[in-house]
């Protein structure tokens, strides 16, 4: 039999002073199972807290209703002082009598009324409460972080820095990401590498970071606290902790005829190659696709060369699997291809270039040693035109809906750098808008344009014809001006819209987390938990998220750091109990609840029954892990055979709150 | 006997219902007939019989027993049986007429449902011989004659004229109250339509079957037989045949909290269900098997053995023609039969 | 046909292919087929029978006979390979388990359709070019064979075998149906007229569950109406209420899974036309959702366990239609 | 249609707990009238609210059940108000098509931060369901209050 306590609270006058709370306490005592209802002054004080311990001690409560303010404001309260008193804390049911009653409502009598029926749906309600006791989950105090641009550095270097041990999986040859082939970065103008390589160097020096480059993630399991993850590695017929990067082989292979990748296909590598100077690590690469000994088992200068005896024809893809406890993604962005954009004639003419190649082209590591020519005929390129937007704030299938936020900036520096260092060429910069909005920004934009001249002309580039003189025929409408315009120009830069990488995706399916329509990953809550994922132990880092610059980057990789940090810190975790559970012997196997659950918190497993005329019965039938459950209850709705609940907010408790409120 | 011209029969029924609610087999729509409480205007059905049995005018689907309050600590119990008023049925069949005494074997013994006793002390039973048997029909076996059906009162129709036979006192009251409408009539038709309908009973599908090898002793012979895992295999376990049954008569008593009360009733309940009988240590009849089984073995063996005889079928062929996969008595009888 | 497939069992018996055959048993009369398991080529002689009345759906017993050992081949018409296919998707039924010969669909009669007629004491029934012919203990009688025709049947969504190892004859198409034209007139009635329609039908309800358990959707171990623990079991409709929410609660529970396979309807003593909720949730699920073809295939995500982020808002429902 | 005066529908509110409960309790604390009628019941997102729970309200006296969840892209769960409103739509047309009365029944997105809108909306609700009158289409008369 139930023994349940009623404390109804007058909270000051806010709600004695509409609501008849001796009335209302009079009349839940006649309620089933209410051994005591009293009111006080305030019961969230400490003396009005020691009325409910000491009624749950000394009337041996099972159930305890407070008729007060919002739980959104006490719950938490209460709970403590019924646990201290020895009642399991979900045994805590609380009638907001304040915000839902006696605050919106002028007429005593109604809201009275109303008070009792709230109190009387709560009493309804704790009579099916359970107690309910929140597990622990251990913590494995490793984080992985997938992508090793400037976001998965500086995230494993926050995290590593913090005393956890972290492993990056980068799926290049070498960390550094997009930023290492940044030639100068805004407002500043210093050098991106200036900046980056430290940091890269950093990362590989500390002994709490592991790097796996070359290396893709296969397939995680498990959930916050405790993911398996399995990690290829792959293949670079060279054996990592032999090489020691001096290069040789890459000056003697024999096959130079190989696009390379870190200067936009404007140079050539060779097929064994280290990307670039800096890269980390710097351990070369055979690319298979070119060597000819592993296409036609004809050379093998490399291997002849080495002194380390680092080459390995025969190296094949390996596995690791490794426990973490949190995971980072900083899979990082692409410019999108611009194949469909034959009005901006990229695919036609060499010297249409994007944003990057125009970073490789004017990076002193780049093609040209760091002097800007075109492409075609390493001349010297007297009109440039930038055109914006190229795919980005799009409506049509070829483009992207949004702003990739950072081409006006870079654009800007673009400008200027090239105004700084060639006075004689002209820059004209197409825009539908300019937006500068960040510190010093704005002030770099007018400098610019104020100072270094380039020509903003607030209009939309409609075709980009190359003429057979050798220049470029850019028509364009002067939006402000009102007029049509014909620009002579030598180069045409056009800023790509920016896009998550390919790998995204695959990788948010393995991790179950959410990704929006444009494969961006989709945070928990857009302003309260802009870096973690909806799924627990999974954070976000750089433009994985949205598009982002450099210093929002790496402050957000950061924050992720310190949110997966956060959580490393635990020995173990508290998970919320009111969570869903499946009640095995109803359960279908159907899947429709897995299918609803956002954070992957059902598996299916296959389970023998003894059925009631003792036959036995393998049933397939899910398993709810009340570590990755949050408790929406969405599966509950899903499930068609009612097998599928909620602790806490369960079916029977619902729809006796129903019946109290209706009766 | 006294007749009435079949042009007259709803002024006829005019005069009853003015009186006392009078129930007619009526079309709800094409090829299903149901009783309907008679107003003017509405015509008698065409069809053999009704969808639903007339059990229902005794034993309801469901059926209110009691209230009760709860207050604080006190239970208030409100008895809320009362005296129904008169009722007539008229057009009920031999068969439908011979299983209100087969529920009365159940109902009426002691201790006596009061509620079923009630609605049974002030219902008249007028019965209606039947003319044109389906193939479905076979009352025959369990010793029912359609020409002659039973009830308070038994209707001939020789085709011009319904014919009124009273049976019962309750019967002879009835016959009276009528007495204004009636005239004697001559018979010879009656007596050829009647030979004619015999004959055809001779003929049905089902004429020869017979419950000779069944009865109240058979319970070791068929128990156990092999027949139960073929004749249940396909049994969905619905409950269309228990409630399209005129002898079911199982029920279940249940609660419902209106919120402002508890209302205690009972409901039609089906042997063929996973819930029947459950028991706080579980169901008794675990397999649909054993339930399927417990149907048949009820109709032709156990209720036999409890009622001197008497089965607890009366061959009214419904669950023939409704059962969802068409499993039903004949083919169990056919089947245990076949050995 | 019939021979055809009594022969194919017979070959797939006897090589081993599989233990037993699940089809029809023929009965007492023309028309009361049981489905029924044959394990021997003795009982396929005797017994099966694949005719104009064979229109029971054996898809959902295969939740069960493929929970025993060994294969069962199955005759599926392509109705029923759509349940199957659900029932597949749903993990209820085991694939590896069953061998599916598909066989031509319907039109398959009703047995209620020619009693409706007035035709009684029904001792055979022979399609002669389109016109039965009625062999009763009161004489021949004939009917034109398309008004004898299953409900379900004569709104035939589709001739195609979803799902299938072999075919006995052809396969058809997926077919332009008809079948929502009873709901769009009843959407089109006012909010009182829809009312009293189902308030007539479904008042005639006497929850048997004929309907329920015939249903190849409706394979839950332990039903919500007859779990005590769901708060909402009842045996029997003992307020007008509970036969609304007996009916929509199961409507709701097979939305977006229902094939439309016509069994509720065809099973329901009381001919409710109990298809209509159904078709009004596909009906609803088309327009507002898209197309969707529950047991099409075993890999799509069903619409209420998927969502679009510009999904219509309930409001659509003042917005359009008749109030 | 009869038209009582007096008539006071009992309203049935469901509301999630991040966004629609927070802003019932945010025109509390704007003191933002609404009125007495409107019960709310707290689940932890709107996509817990099952359908049963809706015509079980309708069973056993209410004359108006309203569910208010975040609004869509909100949901504090990422994607259970999106179950909600394809369940939710399709159970609403279903009432429809037995003929039950439209405006007993709505979902309304209201944030947290939205008060103002959740107390118009509440009072909004009430005014339709008066003027609806008691609900009698798809009430349990067992448990009508004698």
């Amino acid at each position: 039999m139930q023994r349940i306590g009623v404390f109804v609270c007058h909270c000051g006058t806010n709600i004695a002073a509409t609501v008849d709370v001796k009335a209302v306490a009079e009349a839940l005592g006649h309620e089933p199972g209410v051994v005591i209802s009293q009111e006080y002054q305030y019961m969230c004080s400490e003396s009005g807290q020691e009325l409910v311990k000491n009624a749950i001690k000394e009337q041996k409560l099972t159930g305890v209703v407070i008729c007060s303010c919002s739980p959104r404001m006490h719950e938490n309260t209460f709970r403590k002082a019924a646990a201290s008193a020895g009642l399991n804390p979900y045994l805590v049911e609380i009638a907001n009598i304040r915000e839902q009653c006696s605050w919106i409502h002028k007429d005593i009598a109604t809201a009275t009324e109303k008070a009792i029926i709230l109190g009387r749906t709560a009493v309804a309600k704790v009579h099916l409460n359970t107690p309910l006791t929140s597990m622990e989950s251990p913590v494995v105090k490793r984080a992985l972080v997938i992508g090793g641009g400037i976001a998965g550095i500086q995230t494993a270097l926050d995290i590593a820095e913090a005393g956890f041990d972290v492993d990056i999986v980068e799926k290049n040859p070498t960390i550094g990401g997009k930023m290492a082939q940044i030639d100068k970065t805004f407002p500043t103008l210093d050098c991106a590498a200036c900046i980056l390589t430290p940091k890269m160097v950093e990362a590989s020096q500390n002994e709490r970071i592991t790097i796996h480059s070359f290396s893709e993630v296969a397939d995680v399991k498990g959930f916050v606290g405790n993911f398996t993850v399995k990690i290829k590695k792959k293949a670079r017929f060279v054996d990592e902790t032999k090489c020691t990067g001096c290069g040789l082989c890459t000056e003697k292979c024999p096959m130079k005829k190989v696009p390379n990748e870190f200067n936009m296909g404007l140079d050539n590598r060779s097929a064994i190659y280290i990307p670039f100077a800096q890269a980390v690590p710097k351990v070369a690469t055979i690319d298979p696709n070119y060597c000819m000994m592993m296409k036609s088992g004809k050379c093998g200068v490399c291997s002849k060369v080495c002194s380390a005896g680092a080459i390995d024809y025969k190296q094949q893809d390996t596995f690791i699997e490794q426990q973490y406890g949190a995971i980072v993604v900083a899979t990082g962005f692409n410019p999108i291809k611009l194949d469909k954009y034959d009005e901006f004639a990229y695919n036609q003419c060499p010297d249409v270039v994007t944003s990057l190649e125009l970073e490789r082209l004017m990076n002193a590591a780049g093609p040209n040693g760091g002097t800007l020519l075109r492409p075609s005929d390493k001349s010297h390129p007297h009109t440039i035109v930038f055109v914006q937007c190229v795919g980005s704030r799009c409506d049509d299938e070829k483009g992207k809906p949004y702003c990739s936020k950072i081409c006006c900036m870079y654009t800007a520096k673009h400008a200027m750098l090239i105004r700084e260092k060639y006075p004689d060429t002209e820059v004209y910069v197409f825009y539908i808008d300019v937006r500068t909005p960040g510190k010093n920004f704005d002030e770099f934009y007018r400098r610019a344009v104020e100072q270094y001249n380039v020509h903003y002309i607030k209009g939309m580039v409609g075709k980009v014809t190359p003429k057979s003189d050798g220049k470029i025929d850019v028509q364009a409408s002067d939006l402000l001006a009102g007029e049509q315009l014909h620009i002579n120009a030598d180069m045409v830069v056009l800023a790509a819209a920016i896009e998550p990488d390919k790998t995204a995706r695959p990788l948010a399916t393995m991790l179950t987390t959410q990704m929006d329509t444009n494969d961006f990953f989709t945070e928990a809550h857009p302003k309260l938990r802009p870096v973690e994922s909806a799924t627990a132990g999974i954070f976000l880092s750089g433009a994985c998220q949205g598009p982002k610059d450099i210093p929002e980057t790496v402050a957000q990789a950061s924050a992720a750091a310190a949110k997966a940090i956060g959580l490393l810190c635990k020995n173990s975790i508290t998970c919320n109990p009111c969570v869903a559970h499946s009640d095995e012997l109803m359960c279908n196997g159907c899947s429709s609840c897995e299918k609803v659950c956002p954070y992957g918190a059902i598996t299916y497993v296959d389970k023998e029954f003894r059925m009631p005329d003792r036959s036995t019965k393998v049933r397939r039938v899910a398993s709810v892990n009340p570590a990755v459950c949050q408790g929406c209850g969405a599966c509950t709705v899903a499930c068609p055979s009612g097998a599928m609940d909620l602790s806490g907010f369960s079916n029977s408790q619902i729809m006796a709150e129903v019946d109290a409120i209706c009766k | 006997m006294q007749k009435i011209s079949k042009s007259r029969l709803y002024e006829l029924f005019d005069a009853v219902a003015a009186k006392q609610d009078l129930y007619i087999p009526t079309d709800r729509e094409e090829g299903a007939a149901e009783y309907k409480k008679y107003e003017s205007g509405m015509k008698l059905t065409k069809e053999l019989n009704t969808v639903r049995s007339a059990k229902d005018f005794f034993f309801p689907q469901t059926e209110n027993l009691a209230e009760f309050r709860l207050e604080g600590k006190n239970i208030e119990v409100k008895d809320i049986r009362e005296e129904c008023d008169d009722f007539v049925i008229f057009g009920v069949r031999a068969c439908d007429a011979k299983s209100f005494t087969i529920l009365d074997k159940v109902f009426l013994c002691e201790p006596v449902d009061s509620f079923y006793k009630n609605r049974r002390d002030h219902g008249t039973v007028i019965t209606m011989a039947c003319t044109r048997p389906a193939e479905t029909c076979f009352c025959k076996t369990f010793g029912i004659d359609p020409t002659v059906p039973g009830g308070d009162v038994s209707c001939f129709d020789d085709g011009e004229n319904i014919f009124f036979l009273a049976n019962t006192e309750k019967g002879e009251k009835f016959v009276e109250s009528i007495s204004a409408f009636l005239e004697d009539g001559d018979t010879d038709k009656l007596m050829e339509v009647q030979t004619r309908a015999r004959e055809i009973m001779g003929k049905l599908p089902l004429a020869n079957l017979s419950t000779g090898n069944f009865g109240g002793d058979k319970l070791n012979e068929y128990f156990n037989s092999d027949k139960w895992a073929e004749l249940s295999e396909a049994c969905i376990g619905c409950g269309t045949c228990t409630f399209v049954c005129p002898t079911c008569q199982c029920y279940d008593i249940k609660d419902f909290n209106t919120g402002h009360g508890i209302k205690r009733f009972r409901c039609w309940d089906s042997c063929m269900y996973s819930d029947f009988t459950k028991m706080a240590h579980g169901n008794p009849r675990l397999t649909q098997l054993e339930r399927f089984r417990q149907r048949f073995m009820h109709k032709l063996v156990y209720f036999p053995a409890n009622n001197d005889g008497e089965f607890g079928c009366v061959g009214c062929g419904r669950c023939l023609a409704k059962c969802p996969i068409s499993m039903n008595i004949v083919k169990v009888m056919k089947a245990l039969e076949a050995k | 046909m019939q021979e055809a497939m009594i022969k194919r069992a017979k070959e797939l018996l006897a090589d081993g292919s599989v233990d037993r055959v699940i089809g029809w048993k023929r009965g007492e009369f023309a028309y009361d087929i049981t489905p029924a398991v044959f394990t021997s080529a003795e009982e396929l002689d005797r017994d099966f029978v694949c005719d104009d009345f064979t229109a029971a759906n054996v898809s959902k017993y295969l939740v069960k006979e493929t929970q025993k050992e060994g294969k069962v081949l199955a005759f599926l018409k392509p109705c029923d390979t759509y349940s199957f296919n659900q029932l597949v998707k749903e993990h209820r039924i085991d694939r590896e388990k069953v061998y599916v010969i598909g066989i031509e669909g319907g039109p398959k009669l009703d047995i209620e359709k020619i009693r409706a007629k007035g035709i009684t004491g029904i001792l055979g029934v022979r399609n002669e070019d389109y016109t039965l012919k009625i062999e009763t203990i009161y004489g021949t009688q004939t009917m034109p064979f398309y008004e004898a025709v299953l409900g379900k049947c004569a709104s035939c969504k589709s001739k195609k075998h979803v799902v299938f190892d072999e075919l006995i004859g052809e396969d058809g198409d997926v077919l332009d149906s008809n079948r929502f034209e009873m709901v769009e007139k009843l959407e089109n009635m006012t909010a009182q007229e829809r009312f009293d329609f189902w308030r007539d039908q479904l008042s005639k309800c006497i929850r048997c569950n004929a309907c329920r358990n015939v249903c190849p959707a409706c394979t839950c171990e332990n039903c919500v109406f007859d779990n005590p623990k769901s708060g909402i079991d009842n045996k029997a409709p003992a307020d007008s209420f509970e036969e609304n929410m007996f009916h929509i609660i199961r409507a709701f529970h097979v939305a977006g899974r229902c094939t439309d396979c016509g069994e509720c309807s065809r099973v329901c003593p009381q001919h409710i036309p109990l298809h209509l909720l159904n078709r009004k949730f596909i009906k609803d699920i088309n327009e507002l959702y898209g197309e969707y073809q529950a047991g099409a295939d075993t890999t799509s995500r069903a619409p209420l366990t998927d969502y679009n982020k510009d999904d219509c808002e309930p409001s659509i429902v003042h917005e359009r239609g008749v109030e | 249609m009869q038209v009582n005066e007096n008539f006071e529908p009992v309203i049935v509110a469901f509301c999630c707990n991040w966004c629609s409960y927070a802003g019932a309790d945010l025109s509390g604390t704007n003191r933002l009238n609404y009125p007495t009628n409107v019960k709310i019941i707290r689940v932890p997102c709107s996509c817990r609210v099952n359908p049963m729970f809706i015509l079980r309200a309708f069973q056993k006296g209410a004359d108006g059940v309203i569910i208010c969840g975040c609004h869509p892209g909100d949901c504090h769960y990422t994607s259970g108000n999106y179950f909600t409103r394809r369940r939710i739509t399709l159970l609403y047309s279903m009432l429809d098509f037995l003929g039950i009365e439209r405006d007993r029944t709505r979902l309304e997105w209201v944030s947290a931060a939205e008060g103002a809108k959740f107390a118009a909306t509440m009072q909004q609700f009430t005014e339709d369901v008066k003027a609806l009158g008691p609900n009698r289409r798809l009430e349990d008369l067992r448990c009508r209050k004698q």
